[in-house]
């Protein structure tokens, strides 16, 4: 199935849970609301066209910083601001950011079909969670715990989410853009 | 008005405006060298080549009015490849310095370069070598090589500064800038034409070598140099302290703000900052004796309630921000309280240059802890008469009518003589000392805390005209430093006078809501570039241009 | 090894120098890519066993030099520290790869910056990783520092180091 | 799509008596055995040395070349008048990942210069060899091709190289003299060629 | 009596200072036989004077640091126990030795003096009673350490042993069955006896099955790989995980023994012992009819050598096969011991008890 | 002195007791295994609740060796993430530069030369087959068989001579780059090829004699560590792994990338799916990158190893750097600069074959930085912070065939010089999290073999 076809047929199914989709790089991508996340992740799996039955990966993105990179103290010579490179120019741009500050990103591939999906599902900061797909795919326990540590996004329904990389006492979720890269919290010896 | 389409985008404009200016209100950035908003149009580099319709040659924009219905395109290939082969012409002589040229980064050689250059060369030949490292004036150093022969800086010394030293030389290939003979690039506002030279042919000699701009953070805040309040930017450098002999404070650059400096900015508020990184207070102490926070607050405190309000005298400073006058005000509530001092007046132009050179002297009267100077110009906006000025504080401290006289900054020896200092602290029960740096007070002060420096702390400024604007916070202060604002807080805490607000945006809701003169302003509202008090006769520039 | 021992002799110490020397049981803490080139040093082509320690104990109480190779997290640290706690003394550490050494390019939250703010370093290894070439050179100026304790009488002050913070 | 299901082996009852893999596989351990004995021995007079016994490569004595690619330690190239060709313009030390690279750049008295390190530090401690200083060096002013490899030391500070060693890998700390015209900072430590180059090493079997 | 006793003592040191040493020698010939095996070439820097011998010192080394190294007695375990487990070990791997005879009787004058410490006419017996209670050396180590890997370990240990000791016991009850004695002595002497004239009448020829059984027995005695599960270096680390210093080095120490002993079981029971083919007390008679008369003490000195040899070859083997194979599952052992060789071993019996009773006068 | 590490963290609530009819208190063991345990390769703990010598249950924690590679990618630029690639599957760092090369180009929207792919093809076979040597004798040595280890690692060393020769390090080479690779083969490298193939495949021969058919090998792995195609696709298991249980998904067949459709191979599956499946699966894989690298050889086109001596002369890059500083760029023009040795085969005559076209990219070859003002300011444009390469802004998820399975990187772009994030898929993570199904009832022992056909790599499995 071509990317576009993927989209319809999941658009077409969950009108009301998919709130956009786009294809970029010939990647397909359906965003998808929390709450309709575990109806389509089921369909996906189990309806014999689409046939999703790897859950290649799941992470997520925090998006609080999208474009607001450091401030570098160029100067623009002649009072306006010149953008101090270039950006490679794209014929068939990205729609951007899904709105939320998270966004809990899944890519599925069918193991007889071929194709990979993307599903996107953004997650507000004020209510991080989402459903949990473990009854589905065991493989999102551990990708979900991770997500977990690493961003703060709950699972709901997950059987046991606990940090996964990081230990127990650590604070904070450091993928979030706001954790300082080197803020440490060693177990001993000195904070260098 | 005449419209027209640039792109694709219609836009309708006042008659004269260029096809440069045209398409910046659009948010189209057509490349340039030569032409620069706030000098006269030269077209000289033809970089900015647009292709207009019904006409078989390119044009250059920054020369070319708009008329009725014209159809530009800029970015078009042929406009492309005339810019190409224009750069093309620009870069045959240009020497292989990317390495040593403090530009690099922020040169537009290399922006456009990579923007649509991307060429291969073909220029096999020899470079045309001219004079390298040549001094200019005290702050300018020129390479002719790497100069483009753009004329910015030419005309702005001839249109700006008026005093033109500088002129184009020869012809061909061998035009070279330089200054005309026996003159000296010294006029106060001469490191603008580093400013604004496109390529690294004018460098500043304080900061050449010390840090790649690439390495340097940047962030909005005003001059405290003289009441002017010019905007600037603060280029730092945090994180590679071998640079920059440890300095954080890399560089100043002007910030167009068309209502306060336009593009330009003073050289000596732009070398000013030097008392930043140097000399700066660390600890607290007492008695020379290194104490903490903790010990000096709690005495303070302890004092203040101990004795009464009108045996304490507060010297504070125009260097301060609204916020922290305010709550200078707040606190100390009955005593006397002055944040006007007698000093010279310095160097003024009719330019920029203001010869009160404290920054916030304006908001100081505007909460009426200064009184209106006489002969001021810029009319009456605050400040009552009968408030206390330093000077007489000075004379009840000296004479003994003060327990407690805390300083915010001042140096006492100088304001008002070693013998006049001495006797102030031998006659005063507590005498405090705030401040940034080292100076002659700190030895006679008892209690010495050191305090942050404008560029560390957040805060507004009113300046002459009787614009509120942020300083905003460029980096944090050293360890062991601390803001006034948050010193004030605790001590109002301490003394048990504790306040609602913990910092500076708050403070200065409490201030708007307390005072007529900022009333419905907010940090929102005052954005970066600044809002007028009610009632000021703050200039407003007629060359309004959209803000970055 | 004690200096008031007055009955041992020098030559004595020198011998036992000479056996410690030759006789360098390795405990491998091995975490990450530095692994690869140890296996490389201890393997065929470079054969580590050439100088007595080829034999890798994998109980810290048989140990003698603490091989810490690869990068250290916080999560980590604390098993390292315990590792060493538990071996025998005499005992020497060496830090493996630039992640141990100084903590590398990974200065972020997750990892120790330096193996030497939570244990005493006797030889540093840097590289990233470390040719075996490079790991052999460790060895051998590791030897030297092993004679010259027991040569001089007494294991030599450690080279100044950052103090170790009890947990 | 080619699939290629792998054969499993079947052990035949012969097989699962143990003995016989048993003493195939000693067999293997033995030719090893036998062969490099007697390799071993015949180098002890002085024969079939073109036949390596080990493949090991015995290396304080014995070096292995090193490819003509490999990036070894860092070194500084001079100008003719032996002053460094850096020109201090930290290219290197922006690109380096590990953020080794430390140089004070400053004005050099000769305008034709300009620019040059007051200090050009690398901290060997840190440097994670992925060579990304000398590809980004527009003066050929650093390489990496010392083939210097005894770089172990005892201290953190004894891993930091300043621009004396740089400009001169055979130089050791604690450098004595400055031979630089302008005052750098001198500390500890140093390295020595060791390691040769492919072609130009002796092979492992002499 | 006076004499007897010194003669006993001499030997008793003799057979100490050579079983120890060839322990130590082991450990060199291993080091290098594994790197021969592997294309190295293994260590050989200690220098002594400026010799460096093939690395023949870092043994030295070894044992020198291993003396002078910390000694650690974990918390919470019994002291007692902890301290006394190595020395068992180390103690009944060697008096193993006592009983094994490296050479025949050597006659001076009147006197003749039997090559083995101690005669004991249970000789067999004696030793399996030691190896046996070598046991208790590892189970001790593995309980006294108070840790789950070393109990794991001991645990794995004891039940192997015990396990294997049965295999071995009933492999050799063959051989005594063939040789009627256990006296390790007469049953050397008896494999001197040449089958059909020519063919030397070894436990090799006579009891190849049990020979198998008792090589396999015994290498899982010694713990050693294919058998190494105690020490199952990255499984369990080992029953010894908690020991330093010399105490550890004991353990090393009983696995070289160990090896020695089996090998010297392995030669005396079926290779002849210190016999050498057709070597008589007086010369050599071979089938083809030449003879040569050998004094005496030759005799005895080629008997010493052959079972020096013999014993040697065998440790170099049971090496050989160490670097070869994998390391057996615990169950797999088990089962190995269990369902493989004791049910075979005891089938040998069966077997030769018949061979015995139909054919014992033709034997 | 304190009881050895690993044992006393077991904490004693975490011991599951249940007490038998007798009132016998029954115990079960609770054994902690690792984090620093020789099997478990240093980085993992496996806490196991053991009764005798089955494991009841396994509860396996990672993050041991978690270094923030996802976070300090976003700290650097796109180049900059390079070394960090490295070092996530550092047995095979070669397929993780790729991996995330051919994403970050899929987000630009470039494509390399041909060549170039042949060179990154070639490169990440080599560096499978290093991996996989690696993988099988650490479980063979875990496994007590020492020997196979070295000659495995032995025949490691012969490709990592072909590895140094080309990208000039053994292990973290940094040799892709975002739009092509560091440098062109050297000469005479498919004759160096064939050298170390040979050795490799006499020790893949004595390796396979002394383990496939021996039956205390074979004993350990069949049926040991057995997972079901079913449940492997669940736990989303890739690459040999998952191929040892039958199912054919290679990303190199099914979802072909660089130039894997036009080279002939197999791939290679097993039946059972227990480690024996794993291993064979392995040993065969071996061969088929041997016999990809060979074919590729032979079958790429050819690169420029030399500048023609008629156009191009060579001046040492001193030279040309100092004749260009005084503005004589007609003596330099044309020529082929002599750098140093560890910029070999990345000169202006290679560069056609090793890069794309595209100069908002690639740095420019060394000729033209020394030569001229507009390589120079290409250099200074790609380096400086901020100016580097720019991709627009957009997601993309691109996945190779990683020594042990699917190896995706998701990078999130918002158009700045840094990526804004970068996810590796790591392989070994979804087997890792089937681990513990995986021993459960298994014997103590059955770790061992089991762990081992995991193929964990720490640097991968926790970033």
């Amino acid at each position: 199935m071509n990317p576009q076809d993927l989209i319809e047929s999941v658009t077409s199914r969950f009108p009301d849970a998919v709130s956009s989709s786009h294809v970029f790089r010939a990647d397909a991508t359906v965003v998808v609301t929390p709450e309709g996340l575990l109806a389509v992740a089921r369909f996906l799996k189990e309806d014999p066209e689409l046939a999703l039955n790897f859950l290649m990966d799941l992470s997520a993105v925090d998006y609080s910083a999208f474009g607001q990179g450091h401030a570098r103290g160029l100067f623009a010579s002649s009072g306006v601001a010149v953008a101090p490179s270039f950006l490679i120019p794209d014929l068939d741009p990205w729609p951007g950011p899904p709105g939320e500050r998270f966004a809990v990103v899944y890519h599925f591939f069918s193991g007889t079909q071929r194709h990979r999906l993307r599903l996107v599902v953004p997650v507000p900061e004020t209510r991080a969670a989402v459903e949990s797909l473990t009854p589905l795919w065991p493989a999102a326990n551990w990708l979900e715990r991770e997500v977990w540590d690493m961003f703060g996004i709950r699972f709901e329904g997950h059987p046991d989410l606990k940090r996964i990389l990081m230990y127990d006492g650590f604070e904070g979720h450091p993928l979030r853009k706001d954790y300082p890269v080197a803020k440490r919290q060693p177990l001993i010896g000195p904070q260098n | 008005m005449p419209d027209v389409i640039i792109d694709g985008q219609e836009v309708s404009v006042p008659r004269g405006t260029t096809v440069i200016q045209a398409a910046e209100q659009l948010g189209i950035f057509i490349p340039r060298y030569c032409y620069h908003p706030g000098l006269s149009t030269a077209g000289n580099c033809r970089i900015c080549l647009v292709e207009v319709e019904k006409n078989p040659k390119l044009q250059v924009a920054c020369n070319l009015p708009v008329t009725d219905g014209m159809v530009v395109h800029t970015r078009g290939e042929a406009a492309e490849d005339g810019r190409r082969a224009v750069l093309e012409f620009l870069l045959a002589n240009h020497p292989l310095d990317c390495p040593v040229c403090d530009q690099s980064g922020e040169c537009d050689l290399q922006n456009f370069y990579m923007k649509f250059g991307l060429y291969d060369p073909r220029f096999h030949e020899h470079k045309v070598k001219k004079k390298k490292a040549v001094q200019l004036g005290p702050h300018v150093m020129l390479d002719q090589e790497r100069c483009i022969l753009c004329s910015r800086c030419v005309r702005f010394t001839e249109e700006i500064t008026e005093t033109g030293e500088l002129g184009i030389f020869n012809r061909g290939d061998r035009a070279e800038l330089a200054i005309y003979p026996g003159g000296v690039l010294d006029n106060p506002y001469s490191t603008n034409v580093v400013d604004i030279c496109p390529v690294g042919a004018l460098t500043e000699r304080e900061s050449r070598f010390k840090v790649r701009v690439w390495y340097l953070s940047s962030a909005p805040t005003v001059c405290n140099g003289c009441s002017r309040g010019c905007n600037m930017d603060m280029h730092f450098v945090l994180d590679r302290p071998h640079l920059n002999d440890g300095r954080r404070v890399v560089r100043v650059k002007p910030r167009h703000n068309p209502d306060v400096n336009q593009w330009w900015l003073c050289d000596a508020g732009r070398y000013g900052l030097g008392w930043i990184d140097e000399g700066r207070l660390g600890e607290v102490r007492e008695r020379g004796a290194t104490s903490t926070w903790d010990a000096a607050l709690a005495a303070i405190a302890r004092a203040m309630q101990e004795s009464d309000r009108s045996r304490v005298g507060v010297i504070a400073s125009a260097q301060l921000t609204c916020e922290e006058l305010f709550l200078i005000r707040e606190i100390f509530d009955g005593a006397r309280v002055s944040a006007a001092v007698p000093e010279e007046p310095g160097a003024c132009d009719d330019f920029l240059v203001e010869s009160d050179k404290n920054p916030n002297t304006q908001g100081a009267r505007l909460l009426g802890m200064a009184g209106p100077v006489i002969g001021d110009t810029t009319g009456g906006l605050g400040g009552s008469a009968d408030v206390p000025d330093g000077q007489a504080i000075a004379q009840a401290a000296r004479s003994g009518e003060l327990d407690v006289l805390w300083v915010f900054g001042h140096d006492l020896v100088e304001l008002f003589g070693a013998e006049s200092a001495h006797e102030i602290a031998q006659n005063v029960g507590l005498l405090v000392f705030s401040g940034t740096n080292e100076n002659a007070t700190v030895e006679l002060a008892q209690w010495v805390v050191p305090t942050a420096a404008y560029l560390e702390k957040d805060g507004t400024f009113v300046n002459c005209e009787g614009r509120v604007q942020r300083i905003g916070r460029v980096f944090a202060p050293p360890a062991g430093v601390r803001e006034d604002w948050s010193v004030l807080l605790e001590l109002a805490e301490r003394s048990g006078r504790p306040r609602d607000s913990h910092e500076p945006r708050t403070i200065f809701a409490a201030l708007a809501a307390a005072e007529a003169a900022f009333a419905g302003l907010t940090y929102e509202s005052i954005g970066t570039l600044g809002a007028p008090v009610a009632g000021s006769a703050a200039r407003v520039m007629s060359k309004a241009e959209p803000t970055p | 090894m004690s200096n008031d021992d007055s009955f041992m002799t020098s030559r004595l110490n020198e011998a036992l120098g000479w056996a410690r020397k030759y006789s360098i049981f390795q405990y491998p803490f091995v975490t990450a890519c530095c692994g690869m080139e140890y296996m490389a040093t201890a393997c065929s082509h470079y054969d580590v066993d050439r100088f007595g320690a080829g034999f890798p104990r994998f109980s810290p109480r048989q140990a003698d030099v603490l091989f810490v190779v690869g990068t250290i997290s916080h999560k980590m640290a604390p098993v390292m520290k315990r590792i060493w706690e538990q071996m025998a003394e005499p005992k020497w550490v060496v830090a493996f790869g630039v992640c141990t050494c100084t903590g590398g390019f990974y200065d972020n939250y997750a990892t120790v910056m330096g193996i030497d703010t939570i244990l005493p370093v006797d030889v540093y290894i840097p590289g990233c990783p470390p040719r075996p070439e490079m790991v052999l050179d460790g060895l051998m100026k590791l030897q030297d520092k092993i004679q010259q304790e027991h040569t001089t009488g007494e294991r030599a002050a450690p080279e100044p180091r950052p103090p170790i913070l009890e947990p | 799509m080619a699939v290629k299901v792998v054969r499993r082996p079947e052990l035949t009852f012969w097989e699962k008596l143990y003995l016989p893999q048993i003493f195939c596989g000693m067999k293997i351990t033995s030719r090893h055995f036998f062969k490099n004995l007697f390799l071993h021995i015949a180098h002890l007079f002085g024969r079939l040395q073109h036949i390596p016994a080990a493949a090991t490569i015995q290396y304080p004595e014995e070096l292995r070349p090193l490819m003509s690619r490999y990036r070894s330690r860092h070194r500084l190239t001079r100008r003719d008048d032996g002053s460094p060709r850096c020109v201090g313009c930290m290219l290197c030390e922006t690109v380096c990942p590990a953020r080794c690279i430390t140089i004070v750049p400053d004005e050099h008295p000769d305008p034709d210069v300009e620019k040059f390190p007051v200090r050009f530090d690398i901290d060997l401690g840190m440097c994670v060899y992925c060579g990304y200083c000398v590809e980004v060096c527009p003066e050929d002013a650093i390489r990496m091709d010392t083939g210097i490899l005894d770089l172990a030391a005892y201290s953190r500070e004894a891993m930091q190289l300043d621009i004396h060693e740089l400009l001169d890998p055979e130089l050791r700390k604690p450098v004595a003299a400055c031979d630089l015209e302008f005052p750098h900072q001198c500390s500890v430590h140093g390295g020595e060629m060791k390691g040769g180059w492919e072609g130009t090493a002796v092979t492992p079997s002499s | 009596m006076m004499v007897d006793l010194m003669i006993k003592l001499v030997l008793a040191g003799i057979v100490l200072f050579a079983v120890l040493n060839l322990a130590g020698f082991h450990t060199w010939v291993e080091r290098k036989q594994s790197a021969l095996i592997q294309d190295r070439i293994g260590a050989n820097r200690a220098p002594i004077l400026g010799f460096r011998a093939l690395g023949m010192f870092h043994g030295m080394a070894d044992v020198l640091k291993m003396f002078t190294k910390e000694d650690i007695v974990p918390k919470g375990a019994d002291r007692t126990l902890h301290m006394l487990a190595p020395f068992l070990s180390v103690f009944f791997a060697l008096v193993t030795f006592a009983a094994i005879p490296f050479g025949d009787r050597l006659v001076i004058g009147d006197r003749v003096i039997e090559l083995q410490v101690a005669k004991i006419d249970a000789a067999l017996l004696y030793i399996f009673a030691m190896l046996s209670l070598g046991v208790y050396g590892v189970i001790l180590a593995g309980f006294a350490s108070r840790n789950n890997y070393a109990i794991l370990g001991g645990l794995r240990a004891t039940a192997q042993m015990i396990s294997y000791e049965i295999a071995l016991g009933i492999a050799i009850i063959g051989v005594i069955m063939v040789y009627g004695t256990m006296d390790l002595s007469e049953i050397v002497r008896s494999q001197g006896q040449l089958i059909g004239g020519w063919l030397p009448r070894w436990g090799i020829v006579v009891q190849p099955v049990a020979f198998v059984i008792f090589v396999t027995a015994a290498l899982a005695e010694t713990k050693r790989l294919p058998f190494d599960l105690p020490e199952g270096e990255s499984e369990i680390i080992g029953y010894f995980v908690e020991y330093s210093g010399m105490k550890f080095g004991m353990f090393f120490l009983t696995d070289f023994l160990e090896t020695i002993v089996v090998a010297s079981l392995v030669t005396t029971l079926f290779f002849g012992g210190w016999q050498v083919p057709y070597l008589t007390p007086d010369g050599f008679h071979f089938p083809w009819g030449w003879e040569i008369p050998v004094a005496n003490w030759l005799y005895v000195l080629f008997g010493v050598a052959s079972f020096s040899i013999k014993g040697l070859i065998f440790c170099f083997l049971f090496m050989q096969l160490r670097w070869t194979v994998p390391r057996f599952r615990y169950d797999q052992l088990m089962s190995l011991g269990w369902k493989g060789l004791f049910p075979v071993a005891v089938l040998n019996v069966i077997v030769t008890a018949i061979v015995l009773v139909f054919f014992g006068e033709a034997s | 002195m304190e009881e050895h590490a690993p044992l006393q963290e077991a904490t004693p609530e975490k011991v599951g007791t249940h007490t038998s009819s007798a009132q016998l208190e029954m115990r079960d063991m609770l054994l902690n295994i690792g984090p620093a345990h020789p099997a478990m390769h240093g980085i993992v703990r496996i806490v196991a609740q053991l009764d005798g010598e089955q494991i009841e249950k396994a509860e396996v924690e990672i993050g041991y060796l978690h270094r923030g590679f996802e976070k300090m990618s976003e700290q650097v630029d796109y180049n900059g993430v390079m070394p960090y690639t490295d070092r996530l599957n550092y047995v095979s760092p070669l397929i993780n530069n790729m991996g995330y090369c051919m994403s970050v180009e899929k987000l630009i929207g470039i494509s390399v030369p041909v060549r170039c792919h042949y060179v990154r093809v070639i490169l990440s076979e080599i560096s499978r087959i290093t991996d996989h040597l690696t993988c099988v004798g650490a479980t063979a040595m875990e496994l007590g068989a020492f020997t196979v280890f070295l000659y495995m690692i032995k025949a490691r060393e012969y490709l990592w001579e072909l590895v140094e020769k080309v990208t000039g390090a053994r292990l973290t080479v940094s040799f892709c780059r975002v739009g092509g690779v560091k440098a062109d083969l050297p000469e005479g490298f498919a004759g160096l090829c064939k050298e170390a193939f040979a050795e490799t495949r006499k020790v893949l021969v004595e390796s396979d004699g002394l383990l496939t058919r021996n039956r205390i090998f074979v004993d350990r792995m069949n049926g040991t560590g057995v997972i079901s195609a079913a449940d492997a696709i669940g736990y989303g298991i890739t690459g040999p792994f998952l191929r040892g249980s039958g199912e054919a998904y290679d990303v190199r067949k099914d979802c072909p990338y660089a130039v894997y459709d036009r080279i002939d191979f197999d791939v290679p599956v097993g039946t059972r799916g227990d480690n024996m499946d794993r291993y064979l699966v392995r040993m065969e894989e071996m061969e088929q990158s041997m016999r990809i690298v060979e074919i590729a050889l032979a079958d790429m086109p050819p690169g420029a190893l030399q500048l023609d001596p008629d156009t191009g002369r060579e001046i040492p890059a001193a030279e040309m750097v100092d004749l260009a500083k005084v503005g004589d760029i007609g003596a330099i023009s044309g020529g082929c600069a002599v750098a140093g040795p560890t910029l070999e085969g990345s000169g202006r005559a290679q560069r056609p074959s090793i890069a794309a076209d595209e100069k908002r990219v690639f740095l420019p070859p060394k000729e033209d930085v020394y030569g001229n003002i507009e390589g120079l300011m290409s250099q200074f444009k790609l380096v400086m912070h901020g100016h580097g390469v720019r991709p627009p802004a957009g997601e993309v998820y691109f996945p190779v065939e990683g020594a042990n399975g699917e190896l995706g990187f998701y990078v999130v772009s918002d158009g700045t010089g840094n990526p804004y994030r970068v996810r590796c898929r790591p392989p070994c993570f979804a087997i890792m999290s089937a681990l513990h199904e995986l021993l459960q009832g298994e014997s103590m022992a059955d770790m061992t073999p089991t762990f081992g056909s995991v193929n964990m790599i720490g640097g991968e499995l926790d970033r």
